[in-house]
């Protein structure tokens, strides 16, 4: 049995792709030579050489503009960008053309390119090194967005975006590095827009993602104890978001807990309750929470970073107020 | 354009097509029936004609909302591109892009693009995959001279230069962006060529009122291009003699600028080099007329996107 | 009694902030001589000169920047970023800077900017010249949002956000240009934070945004006929959000609402939704609805841009069906 | 630099200060009592101290999150920017900012940032406010080699030279952007310099471990910018003797290559120029060490800022 973690599981992920079609070709800054600012690209230029992996200028305009240019001739490029939140300078590329070109020439280019990107809070990085940006991916329609929690998702879900048709956010999260798992097996992929049940309950619904994701599981720990029977459901994918799963969860449960890291305002927990609101409201017995962080930025110092993030604690508490 | 003793008659054709597509759009425009906004290209014809008389058959173009002149220059039907202009079905992108986006993938006509600065990098990807895929096609990738002080542009032609890509950029200098002079907002006095060196590239600027001028010099960086030698950025001198778009009347220029530059007309300016008659160039003149009549009682008579298309394409269907 | 326009009321918006304090200067790609690319800044430049109005390059991160440093220097600087879509192209600087720099600088540094933009679909400009960005500007902490309705508000509302302490985005929506009203007051100023009432009703609350006011003051007339009385809403700014207001309204009504123009996935009427199914969750009878545009950019050609705007009758229906 | 026979002794002494306090903070990075990133300026301290030299009280600086040498030159106290290193709430932004984002208005150090070139902007809109509100201060802004080929670069650039603005720019030409090679993502030899040209500013390439180099170059450019003939860019070429960050061992850089360089050592060469003893060297060195020990010693005792810090100035107090 190989056991693999998360930091490792980005670079077999990119692998298997590229092993599987060789349209793929990866590029970004850093990537190639010195295999990744967080070294999650080791061995690619090793094995794919210098037509396949390619190391860029500071630009990450240039970047996605290049991976879009090269998806609509008929590659499939997978674009990083170091930190989630650099996506900042490049969002134009992103939200403007590479989501909105199939459908403003109706079809006739697709932009079938993955951009992956290191994010989350955690680490002491700082208020401009630690955002997802998932909720503002998720708001651009013809954009498709992944949160992996674990390894094998990790691997699993990479290989989806890779051969999906349209434009991929890939979310890695770097406080989940060290998590480690069995390496899945060759062929593995996991569908983009179907969400997990991690822990299976009846008495309320966690829903989370990426690294809230051990925060639920550990919170339907702590509540256990006091006989309650939560279930968590790994959304993994934003776009396409999978409502299905969270209602049929809900009304079982009746009750709903959305955790989310982050402010949360107009974030994924935002969308989810609102939908759950909507089409889910006869299920329900008692309000909708979110726990989201305080909406500030990432605060740099170890202490208040701790306390900016949704602890188990504090989820736990949460579930315990409904009783 | 020299060889076949009528050759010059089909370059002044194309200029004259698309010189009465661009008044028709105007007209279509006063008469409402054309929304949102609309740029036209009079008088910077020969840039586009001189520039797909260079390139070869699939070599891709990217170029921006003042793109109605390459697209047609470089293929795109004029029945198409009115249907997309007045948002109608048959129209290149099925009436959902508009004046603004005008794409035909057919054609390798990689779209037109509304953000000033945007398709420069997606331009650079283009060139990128010829090197991958070794098809042979050097990408070309229209810009004007307002566009030089954006971010993306640099972003773009460092990348092209240091992987030393197969494109073509070209700078329309037509000395404004919207309303304002170029020279009010760069410090410099050739917004494009003066800024070559800075990507270790050559200090080209050119006539852009002169089709031969513009086939040449983008002949020759296209072979530089395919010789592996990399990127070209040609700055083309050109004007433009409408407004910036829409109802703009352009009055914010001086009245002697725009009187020599009329006078530098490219289409007057051909017809006269190659002694074409006033009266033959008055049939080709109507000749064209014809033809964009023509398409565009095609497009006026084609129906609206059904309801269904608002939500299709979106997604691939693979995936929705 | 004179009659002013949104659109002039702009240029008189940012003439009133100018002449009240010598520290407001403003920027943006054809402003000054041009008098803007929608003629709404027309007389700035010939009443405060060329050491307070300015016509910039084509480069919207130059802007952003330049607002900044100059706001981080005791200046007051208005920038005005053409069209909406625009902001992808400078998001970096708003959302990694503007709105971080207090926060990161624990307060020594503000930056008291207002950053203005067109926005807004329903006059054929397509899928680049068309959105809001306001759910992902309201996303961000430290940026405050407006997105006025009516000439008085965008004057009065314009005076608060000169005058606010920390950076604000002012979404005016360029399909109100010609909605009239009585020119306001001198001195008129409308807080930041405060949704208005803008109909008051008893049996359902509508709370709508900009263009969609008009359009849920419609469709409470049509439902008037079936003696359906609706409150609507006007949120006016989405950050601060004024949600004392909407659940004043939802404890009276029970029933809610939200008309969003754009997809709305991640928007404001998520957040809004989210907020009133916790909060409010008691008060409410009936499922929290949401009327949006489809998930979809916005098309260019007429027929398919008026599908996608949300319409009076569509949001009646959907009042309708409640009962 | 000059005047005072003892003048060169306080000159080494600010780059010992440096040189000092980047050990210790690696020391703690290895000990764990340093998160998330930190980038350290060792070989790199006369660029700092040049600049801190030649610019006058008041002026503006802004700097990247390798900033730690151009924010002690410019006076932050050692205390306030280990504190702050460290996340206590005695830190020059009382924690909530880190190693990445030193900052300190009562010095007019206006920031370090830590997403590349979005500062560059922001300085020229200082630049611009002085301009406004003649406060005869000059801005200076520095950044990196690799920081060149960003968009924001070339757009600030554009517009401080286009508006004629009071700011130097500092290029810290260090060869390297991260694990890269300048030489390979550039297509030319100087980035900065070569590129001065498409902003019509001259072309300036210092030996950026010469303190006195820089400070002449930075003398002259605040003079010109004074005088309002607007902007600089001014490229110095140096060297980080370590990696890029924490643990980088920097082992992508070829083994002469480095020791070529740290025989250029700009505090050696100072020393030497100036014929300092070694021993002499070696004092002004423990008197460094003892001021950054006590410093350090100062800043770990502090307290990690109180919870309520968390909430605080994300708004004005004002609007909140
Ligand atoms: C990022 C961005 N900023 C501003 C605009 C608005 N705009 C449209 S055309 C234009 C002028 C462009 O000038 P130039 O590049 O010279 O092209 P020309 O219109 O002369 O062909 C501007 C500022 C835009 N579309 N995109
Ligand atoms: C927009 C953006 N892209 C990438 C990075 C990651 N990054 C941090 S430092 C760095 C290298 C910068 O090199 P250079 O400008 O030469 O500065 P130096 O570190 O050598 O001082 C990179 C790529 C970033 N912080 N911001
Ligand atoms: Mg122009
Ligand atoms: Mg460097």
């Amino acid at each position: 049995m190989t056991i693999i973690n998360y930091r490792k599981a980005i670079a077999e992920a990119i692998a298997r792709s590229m092993r599987e079609d060789p349209k793929v070709v990866f590029l970004g800054e850093d990537v190639a030579l010195a295999g990744g600012a967080f070294k999650t690209t080791v061995g690619l230029r090793e094995e794919f050489g210098p037509t396949r992996v390619f190391d860029t200028p500071i630009s990450e305009q240039a970047i996605i503009g290049a991976a879009i240019g090269a998806a609509m001739r008929g590659l499939r490029p997978i674009a990083e960008i170091m930190f989630a939140d650099f996506l900042g300078t490049c969002w134009d590329g992103i939200a403007n053309h590479a989501a909105k070109i199939r459908y403003m020439t109706d079809g006739a280019y697709s932009v079938p390119i993955v951009i992956r990107a290191h994010g989350g809070a955690g680490l002491g990085f700082g208020a401009q090194h630690s955002q997802l940006y998932d909720g503002l991916a998720m708001s651009i329609p013809g954009l498709k967005v992944v949160v992996p929690s674990t390894p094998s998702d990790l691997i699993g879900l990479f290989q989806s975006a890779v051969r999906d048709p349209d434009p991929v956010l890939f979310i890695e999260h770097k406080a989940l590095f060290d998590v480690k798992e069995e390496m899945p097996p060759e062929g593995h992929v996991v569908p983009l827009g179907k969400a997990q049940v991690v822990r299976e309950g009846s008495d309320l619904t966690l829903v989370a993602t990426g690294a809230m994701v051990p925060v639920a599981l550990a919170a339907a720990e702590l509540v256990q104890d006091r006989r309650i029977d939560c279930e968590v459901i790994d959304l993994r994918t934003l776009t396409p978001l999978d409502m299905h799963s969270v209602l049929r969860s809900v009304e079982k449960t009746s009750r709903l807990i959305l955790v989310e890291e982050g402010p949360g305002i107009c974030g994924w927990s935002s969308e989810v309750a609102a939908r759950v609101a909507d089409e889910g409201f006869w299920m329900l017995d008692a309000p909708i929470r979110r726990v989201c962080s305080p909406p500030t930025p990432t605060p740099f110092s170890e202490s208040l970073e701790s306390l900016w993030l949704p602890k188990a604690e504090s989820v736990a508490a949460e579930i315990e107020s409904y009783w | 354009m020299t060889a076949n003793p009528h050759a010059h008659e089909h370059v002044l054709l194309q200029m004259l097509r698309i010189r009465e597509f661009e008044n028709r759009v105007q007209s279509l425009f006063s008469d409402g029936l054309v929304k949102g906004s609309t740029h036209l290209a009079n008088g910077q014809e020969a840039v586009a004609v001189g520039m797909a008389f260079a390139l070869h058959p699939g070599d891709p173009v990217l170029c921006t909302y003042r793109g109605h002149h390459h697209t047609i220059a470089r293929g795109l039907p004029l029945e198409s591109a009115f249907a997309e202009i007045l948002g109608r079905a048959t129209g290149c992108c099925g009436g959902k892009g508009g004046s603004m986006h005008l794409t035909d993938k057919s054609l390798a006509l990689m779209g037109s693009y509304a953000i000033i600065g945007s398709h420069i990098p997606i331009a650079v990807g283009a060139a990128w995959a010829s090197t991958l895929t070794h098809d042979g096609a050097v990408t070309c990738c229209i810009f004007g001279d307002g566009t030089t002080t954006i971010g993306s542009f640099h972003e773009a032609l460092n990348l092209a230069a240091v992987w030393r890509l197969p494109i073509v950029f070209i700078c329309e200098n037509n000395l404004y962006s919207e309303y304002t002079a170029i020279g009010d907002v760069v410090p410099i006095e050739h917004p494009a060529a003066d800024r070559a060196g800075a990507y270790g590239l050559d200090r080209i600027v050119i006539d852009g009122n002169d089709v031969e001028a513009v086939k040449e010099a983008v002949s020759l960086a296209r072979e530089r291009a395919s010789a592996g030698r990399g990127p070209s950025l040609i700055e083309a001198l050109t004007y433009r003699h409408g407004g910036h778009s829409r109802a703009d009347p352009g009055d914010y220029r001086p009245r002697e600028e725009v009187e020599l530059w009329l006078s530098r007309d490219p289409i007057s300016k051909y017809a006269d080099r190659h002694e074409v008659s006033t009266q033959r160039l008055e049939q080709l003149g109507a000749e064209a007329r014809d033809e964009v009549d023509r398409a565009l009682r095609k497009a006026l008579a084609a129906p609206a996107p059904a309801a269904e298309a608002l939500l299709s394409n979106v997604w691939s269907e693979e995936s929705s």
